[in-house]
This record gives C-alpha cells, structure tokens and sequence, in this order.
C-alpha cells in the first residue's frame, strides 16, 4: 500500500534529542555557574593570599636588613626613654653604626616606605640609598625600652602581616 | 515466558543507563579540566611561600644560635679557662654551633687577649661571630673578669677554625675598624662645642621626617663624643 | 436550510438509538434521500460536529473515492484533537478498511496527542499492520506508553512471533537509544498481550500537560462543538478509566503514601511536573553547599575559643618546623638536657651525666641525651657505656651527626682497629667532613697504613682546595695538638 | 504510564558523586591557602620568640625567671611582662599603649584569634659566686584550627 513507499524513505535516526541537549546544557550552564562563583570567591581569596604572602616577604626582608646593621651597632641615639623612664617610640630609628657613623632608618608616610640614610660622622654629606628598605608599610614603630640604650623593639604592618623584632646591640 | 521478560526488563535497563552516561561523562571532563590547573597554580604558591618561610627561619635561627655560643665562650673565658680552645659540634636545641678562642697576646694588665669566633650552619645558612675578648686573671679565684668588644657579624661561609678563614674575617672587620678609627679620631680632635655645631650643620641636606629631632640626636651624640 | 439540518440532527439521534448493523437500519435510507437533497451551500455552511461530517462522508461519498478520503482526512485531522466518542467509531467502523488505512494511518505519524489519538481509532476500529510496517512506525515518532498498547492492537494475533522476530533484528542495527527502547518496549507489550480493548489516551483538554494541548483545542474545534462532546467525553473517559488502571501491564503500581494526604490538584503538578522539580533540587543542593564550603576556606580564623579553653594545656603540642609532637614529659626531659649542656660549656663531663640521665629517665629516646651520654663516657674513659648508649642513639637515627665518629673513638679507645676504622668510614660518609677526614687519616698512618692516609687526604684536598690538610708527623707535635671536642 | 527522564535515585547518586569530587577537589584548593596561613603564624611565632631572646640580654640576670605553660598571652599583657606597655608616641608615660582592643584593633585581633601565649624554660647553672649562665627555652604556642602549635627557642644568657 502507499503507505510502505511512505516508510522506506524514513532515514534512520540517530543523534540526541532536544530534551537531551536541553537537560545537558542545563547541567552545565549549573556547572559553570557553580564554578564561576567558586573563582570570583578564589580570585579573591587568591589576592588576599598573595598580599599576605608579599607582605611577610618584605616583612622579612627588612626586618634582616635592619637586624644585621643593629646587631653590631654602638648605640641608639633616637628614640631613647622619656625623661620619666617610660619607654618611647618613634617612626624612625638612628643609632651610632659598628665604624661609628650615623645610620637613621625613616617612615615616609606619603610613599609609605622605609628609607635608609647613612649620615657620616665626620665630614660630608649624608648619603641616601637609591632604594626604599620596604614598600606598602602600613605601620612602623620603633620602640625604646632599655635605660642603656642596647635595645630597639621593632613592630611592622605590611598588607595584614605582622612583623615583631627586637634587636639587642653587642657592641658599646 | 518468564525469562523473556526478564531479558526485555534487562534491555530496557541498558538502554536507559546509556542515556546518562553521556551527560555524566561531559559533567565530569569539564570539572576536572576547569578545577586541575587552578589547584595546581595555587598549590605552586603554597609551598613556594612556605619554603621562603622555613628559609628565613633558619637563618634566623643560626643567627641566635651563633649568638649564643659567642655567650658561651664568654662564660668559658670568666670560668678561668685559658689558652686555646675549639669546641666544634655544641648542641642547643636541634641546633649546634662551633666555638673557637684563638689568644693573640697579653694586654697592658698581663691580661690575656683572644679572638673569640662562634659560628653556626642550618643547611645552606652560615652565621659567623668574631669579637675580641680580654681575659684578666683570678683575684684569687674565678670568675675572672672578661671585657669583650668590636662584635663583627657575616653570613659569609667562613670556618673559624681554620687559620686562612679567621685571616680573611680578620680583614674584612678591619676595613670597617679603620673607619672606626677615622670617627674616633674625628670625635677626639674636635671640641664639644665645634663637634655638635659641624653636625648640626648637616640637617640642611636631611630627609623632613629627621629634621625635626635633629638637635636632640645631635645633643646625644655629643654626650657620647670620646673626648680623649 | 435551518429546518434541513434539524431534521439531519434528528435522523441521525434517531439511528444511533436503532439497534443493528447501520446500512440496514429504517432510519439510513431515509438519511440517504435528505442527504442527496442537499444544497451544495449546506455542506460547506460549517457547524457540523465530527459525527456527522463521518456520517455525510459515508452516506454522500461512494466507497474507495478519492473525495471520501479526501473527505475523512479532513474529519480526521479535527477529531483526533480531541477525545473521539463512542458514536464516532461506530460509524468508523462502517468505513472500508482501505479509506480508513488511506486517511487514517498518516495521522498517526504526529508526534503529539493526535497521533495517539489516531492509533486508538486505529486500533478501535480492528486495522491490522503488515509486520515490516511496525518498525518504521516506531522509529517515526516518541511512543508513549499507551500508544504502544493501542499500536499493538493493529498486529494479527498469527503474527505477533514474526513482528517481534523483525523487531529484535531491527534493534541489533539501531543506533538510536530512544529506538532502541521502544522496540523492545513494544516487543515486551506483544508478548505481555493482556489488555482486552484499546485504552484511550491522554487528550482530555483540561488535564493534558505542557501547552501543545491548548493550543490545539482553541485554533482547530469551533467552541459550540467543543461543549457537547465534552459532556460525552466525561462519561466516556469515567467509564474507560477504570478499565485503563485494571488493563495495565505488569508495571507496579505507585504505591499510595500510607497517611501523607496532599491536595489532588498539588501532587497531580509536582507529579507532571517533576524532571524540573528534581533538577531544580539538584541545582539548589549544590549551589548551597559551594557557596558554604567556599566560605569556611576564605575564613583564615581559628574556632573562636572561650577564655577557660584558651589557659586549658592540651594533652600534646606539634612542633613548628619539625612537626613533632611535643608532650610535657618532653619538655621536662628538655629542661634537663639543656642543664647538661650548660655544664659541658665548661667541660664539666660527669656532672653532665648526671642531668643527661635524668633526661634518659623521664624519657628513654632522648637521642640527643643518648649521644651526650655517649660524649661525656668516652671523656671520661668509661668506654663500655660510652659504646652502649652510642649504638642506642644509632639504632634510634643512623644518620645522627657525630654519632660515629665518637664510636670510632671509642673502639680506639678500646684498640678494636677494625671497628674504629668502619665508623670513621661510616661517618665520613654521611657528613664528608675534612677535619674527620684529617683525624681518620691520622688514625691510618698510626696503623702504617701510609698510602690509605695520603690516598684520603688527596681526597678531601680535591674536595676542599682552599682548606690545608696535612699529616701530622709522628710522634705528635705538642704545640700543634688540637683539643678535638 | 512511564515517563522518561531521571529517577530520584539517580538525582540523589549524581549529586553524592558531583559532592564526593567536589568536596576533595575544594580541600585540595585549600591546602595552598591554608599553608599561607599557617605560615604567617610561624613566622610571627619566631619574630615573638626572637624578641623575648633579645630583652632577655638586658634583663637583669636574676629576673630571668620560669614562665610555666600554658603560659602569658600577648594580648592584655601584664605591664610586667615581657608585652606589657608596647608603644609611646609621646613624651611621658601618659601616652602608654598597649595591646588591647582599644589601642591596636587589628593586631589584638589577630593575636586574639590564634590565642598566641609565651613561656619561658629556665635551666640554671652556677659555677661559683657572680659566675652563672641560664639556658632559657622561649616556648610560643598558638592554637590553629584543629591542633595547638609551638615554637621554641633556646638562647644561653651568661652573668656579664
């Protein structure tokens, strides 16, 4: 009957259905929203690590520097304790070097860096170096707690990390 | 009858279970290849971090542990110990360090002269002390009295118990003792009044955030200056 | 024209009421003669129902005409829209089976409820399929259920073994999944054959789902028509109902909720409904659970503690860099062992024993206590002891520094030569030392051993070009003695 | 009348598989973030003990005594410990300020959160009149989200 000539030209399906695709595509749209709020959450996430990981970095870094040059100084000529013997702090630090120059380590607010200065003590000029000791420094306070002047406490905020480091002077 | 239609319930089974699979199969090729390569980048960060922690840590921690030992040969010199000495392998803590009193003489007081040298290694972190030290002798009995001073701090890979080593470390703090030298001198040829002027002189060429409390730092200066 | 098509309705009720096989009901001929006096205009003016457009194709229309199919195509294509009634297929029934297969079987190609619908009027009104023609049905469109029951009606009972022969070879070579399953679907209904009539499908206007139904009843069925069948309609879908739940195949039952009473209306949409309701939860679960599990890793804070918790001391501490555990007990045996070493700063070996083992005492495997043990015996000439505590310290780490060099100390002290000689070279290997290198040396040349000490020192020279290694001479000189510690 | 699609056992498996991947895969994320953290506690632990190693040194001698565990906590310190009074920006003591709520929010806050504590382990030896020397172990704790941390330091401070 006509209705076998009408069957024979039905070509064989194979594929996916519309429902398949819409159920798929669904899943995944799902997927991928899931996963795009999970980045956005890692992403910041992921800068908030990296600050902290920076920020320990230049915490250690200056706080080495620093050290070395303490460790072997004379004496600390600014800050000292108030006149009532209570402890005093300071942006900056300046004390008698090892060769007996004068070393000040100071906090630029507006460029928020640790900057070095070597003031000869002698004839000449003072000398800055080219580079800040530290970048991004929130915080800095020199603290000095010790009537003999051999000790200088140091307290650091760099991006959300904090650095604490005393420095007790061997030389007199 | 029965175990066609068992055979026909198992077909319709497969045929269902096929269908899924597809969409599970894409679901999970794309988790893995959007969440593998950020773990593994951040992963990179971690340990990085924690690596450059550990290092900082250590080599802190043969700073004081040099330290210490720069004590304890202090401590050896009031116990009226004499003479050479090299102490190699001390434990403090986990750590240890190497102590080494090497005499170069007698003082004015017939007291005895020495190098004290203390260093300490963490891995590839080297600390080393040097700093001279005057042993007077017992009135009658120890512990005698010890003046140690010129302490001189490098991270430099230096043996103290070698003599071509202590040699090097010697000049090398004697280039920063000679500018010692220069300073004293400068200190003592000029007069209180001469000096603290000259310095405050200098606060013309100052960074803002000194000026201010120059003329303190110059007041204490002065109260230092050597005189003769 | 009005009064015409009264009396056409009234011949018709009439008809339906007699009893007996149509053609040779009174009321037929008389039908016949008020149809062949219509105008042409009548039958175009529109507003007959699907009962009696059948009836005017049979009474009007000669048999196997192109104009009856013509005819019945266009009754058909309305009435599958909606629920055919009873009298309808009585009046399908008188069709010949070649108009009926001509109009009806292409209907039954529509994916949706038309389809179905013509299948059910296939199989009410007794077609029969040839068996090669069930695959390509099958394969044309989505069967649900019912339709798959309705279509096997149209198979021969002599036939059912060979369609379903034809069948299971056509699968073998399917790609399609969805073909696939309802070939063997169909099969599993042939062979379950249990349902005695055909079930009426899903067409219902009010109950259908999604919005192809709607769309269907209001363009294609004049709204005065759709009242009256409805009326019909109800009757008939009560009384198939009952027969559709008790004629189902074997598949089990819902089972009811025992006391979990919802609203009808409620559990019927959550019940067509639930693809999405399900993926919709899914979809929910997850989302709540990242966004949690995502903010407990951003919050970098420790539980917070109360003041009591923070001053309690727990049972154990890990270490920082080493990630040991640290207890109490371990602590106090460190108080000790650090004493100890305060007194060896000043060479003071036997009262350095002493707190050494009583470091040992309160813990055993205090290596560092072990070795210390082992130190202060050797330079007390107590060899014995100095070589049991240093084996204990060895089996605790063999790599422990120093560890044996003081044995290879011991064993000279001991003039065990061979023994001392192993634990240098034990030593030298694990820490390439050259000032061990040197005292080994020396050790060799005391035993003769001439060219083994040269070959270690040019060695350790190679090694450590900056550093002077040199023999010292035998007997030792004085002045250059070197107080190894 | 049977439908095709997912049946809500098969819901409920693909969502334990999606979580059992997901839940490992997000922990394996927070390894990497978690070590930074934890990090920067170690390194603060060791800057804390570094400091107390150096006022020990010009302390006098006899002061140097026991702190036992579980120790004094940085935040409200005592004035007698080691972080009593912490900085002073003016020129008497009126100006004190300590680590409180009040004066230093962030790094209170902080200290607060991990509960960092410090304690001293004095061993003492005397060799004679005026010849001493103390070996003091500096034991930082701090407490991280499922265990108690603790750093130690040992420094030898000898009578000078």
């Amino acid at each position: 009957m006509f209705m076998y000539q009408l069957f024979k030209k039905t070509k064989k399906r194979s594929g996916i259905t519309l429902v398949e695709i819409m159920v798929g595509s669904a899943i995944l749209a799902f997927i991928g929203g899931i996963v795009g709020h999970w980045f956005f959450m890692q992403r910041q996430y992921q800068r908030r690590i990296f600050e902290i990981s920076d920020g320990q970095q230049s915490i250690r870094q200056t706080s080495w520097a620093m050290m070395q040059e303490l460790r072997t100084a004379r004496s600390v000529l600014f800050p000292r304790l108030n006149p009532d013997n209570s402890i005093h702090s300071d942006s900056k630090v300046v004390f008698k070097s090892f060769s007996g120059d004068v070393i000040c380590y100071y906090y630029n607010a507006s460029q928020r860096e640790i900057r070095r200065c070597k003031i000869p003590n002698g004839p000449g000029a003072p000398e800055f170096d080219p580079e800040p000791i530290a970048k991004d420094v929130s915080q800095i306070i020199f603290t000095a707690s010790d009537d003999g002047n051999r000790l200088i406490d140091i307290f650091m905020e760099i991006k959300g990390s904090f650095g604490l480091e005393s420095v007790y002077l061997m030389n007199e | 009858m029965d175990v066609e239609n068992e055979m026909v319930d198992q077909e319709m089974y497969i045929v269902h279970i096929s269908n899924k699979k597809g969409i599970a199969i894409v679901m999970v090729i794309g988790l893995v290849a959007i969440i593998v390569p950020v773990l593994y980048l951040l992963s990179r960060l971690g340990t990085s971090h924690v690596k450059l922690a550990v290092k900082y840590q250590e080599n802190l921690q043969t700073e004081t542990t040099a330290f210490s030992g720069s004590n304890a040969g202090i401590s050896r010199l009031r116990g009226n110990l004499r003479g050479y000495q090299n102490l190699t392998n001390q434990l403090i803590g986990d750590e240890s360090y190497n102590l080494n009193l090497r005499p170069t003489g007698k003082g004015f007081f017939q007291q005895d002269l020495y190098f004290l040298l203390s260093n300490s290694k963490i891995k590839s972190h080297h600390y080393a002390i040097m700093a001279e030290a005057e042993q007077f002798n017992p009135e009658p009995d120890p512990p005698v009295l010890v003046i140690s001073r010129d302490y001189w701090n490098t991270i430099e890979p230096y043996e103290i118990d070698q003599i071509a080593d202590v040699l090097s470390m010697q000049n090398d703090r004697g280039v920063d003792l000679l500018r010692l030298d220069e300073t004293r001198d400068y200190e003592k040829n000029a007069t209180p009044a001469q000096y603290s002027s000259e310095m405050q002189a200098k606060s013309d060429w100052l960074p803002e955030e000194l000026v201010p409390d120059w003329p303190e730092i110059v007041d204490n200066l002065k109260s230092e200056k050597l005189s003769m | 024209m009005h009064e015409t098509k009264e009396k056409f309705y009234e011949l018709t009720a009439e008809l339906l009421r007699e009893d007996g096989v149509l053609p040779n009901r009174p009321t037929w001929i008389k039908l016949r003669q008020l149809v062949q006096a219509f105008e042409p205009e009548l039958l175009q003016s529109g507003g007959w129902s699907d009962t009696h457009l059948l009836l005017l194709a049979l009474l009007k229309t000669a048999e196997r005409s192109p104009e009856r199919v013509e005819f019945l195509s266009k009754v058909l294509a309305s009435v599958t829209t909606k629920t055919p009634d009873e009298e309808f297929i009585l009046l399908l029934k008188q069709l010949s089976t070649d108009d009926l297969a001509k109009s009806l079987f292409p209907c039954m190609y529509q994916a949706d409820s038309r389809g179905s619908a013509a299948v059910y009027l296939a199989a009410r009104a007794a077609l029969h399929l040839a068996p090669e023609a069930f695959q390509y049905f099958l394969c044309a469109r989505l069967w649900s259920q019912t339709d798959l029951i309705n279509l096997s009606f149209l198979v021969r009972p002599n036939e059912i073994h060979n369609v379903c022969a034809m069948l299971e070879k056509a699968a073998e070579t399917e790609q399609s999944a969805i073909n696939k399953e309802a070939f063997s679907e169909f099969r599993y209904i042939l062979f379950n054959q249990s349902s005695q009539q055909p079930l009426l499908p899903d067409i219902e206007p009010s109950t259908a789902p999604f919005a192809e139904q709607r769309q269907t009843s209001e363009s294609v069925v004049p709204a005065q028509l759709n009242v009256k069948p409805v009326a019909t309609l109800s009757q008939t879908r009560r009384t198939v109902t009952p027969a559709l739940q008790q004629n189902a195949p074997h598949k089990p039952e819902q089972p009811d909720k025992a006391g979990l009473q919802f609203p009808p209306e409620l559990v019927r949409l959550v019940e067509t409904n639930r693809t999405v309701f399900l993926i919709i939860f899914g979809l929910t679960t997850l989302t709540l659970l990242a966004s949690n599990f995502s903010g407990w890793l951003i919050s970098d804070s420790a539980p917070v503690r109360s003041q009591a918790e923070a001053t309690k001391i727990p049972s154990h501490w890990v270490d920082s860099s080493s990630r040991e555990l640290i207890t109490e007990r371990d602590l106090a045996a460190d108080k000790d062992y650090r004493m100890g070493e305060l007194y060896l700063t000043r060479d003071k070996y036997s009262e350095a024993l002493i707190l050494f083992e009583d470091a040992l005492a309160t813990k055993p495997d205090h290596i560092q206590a072990l070795y210390r043990v082992g130190y202060c015996r050797l330079n007390i000439k107590d060899f014995a002891g100095a070589k049991t505590s240093l084996e204990k310290a060895l089996k605790i780490d063999p790599a422990f520094r120093h560890t044996n060099l003081l044995l290879a100390r011991v064993a000279i002290g001991q003039n065990d030569n061979r023994l001392a000689e192993k634990h240098f070279r034990l030593e030298l290997e694990l820490t390439a030392d050259p000032m061990i290198a040197l005292e080994y040396a020396n050790f060799l040349q005391n035993l003769n051993k001439e060219d083994e000490a040269n070959d270690l020192i040019s060695k350790f020279q190679a090694l450590y070009p900056e550093r002077v290694l040199v023999l010292s001479q035998k007997p030792e000189i004085k002045e250059e003695q070197e107080q190894q510690q | 009348m049977k439908k095709s699609g997912f049946s809500l056992l098969e819901i409920v498996i693909a969502i334990s598989l999606a979580v059992t991947i997901f839940i490992p895969a997000m922990n394996m994320f927070s390894t990497a973030g978690q070590a930074v953290y934890k990090t920067r506690n170690f390194s603060f632990a060791n800057s804390v003990a570094r400091r107390i190693s150096q006022r020990l040194m010009v302390m006098p001698f006899e002061d140097i005594e026991e702190v036992p565990l579980p120790g004094v906590a940085l935040c409200d310190a005592p004035d007698g410990s080691f972080f009593g009074p912490f900085f002073n920006n003016t020129a008497s003591s009126a100006g004190l300020r300590r680590i409180t709520q009040v004066d230093m929010p962030e790094f209170y806050d902080y200290l607060e959160r991990y509960n960092f504590r410090y304690s001293l382990s004095v061993s003492n030896v005397s060799f004679g009149d005026g010849d001493e020397i103390k070996s003091v172990g500096i034991l930082i704790t701090w407490n991280e989200t499922d265990k108690a941390m603790m750093s130690r330091l040992y420094v030898y401070v000898p009578t000078l």
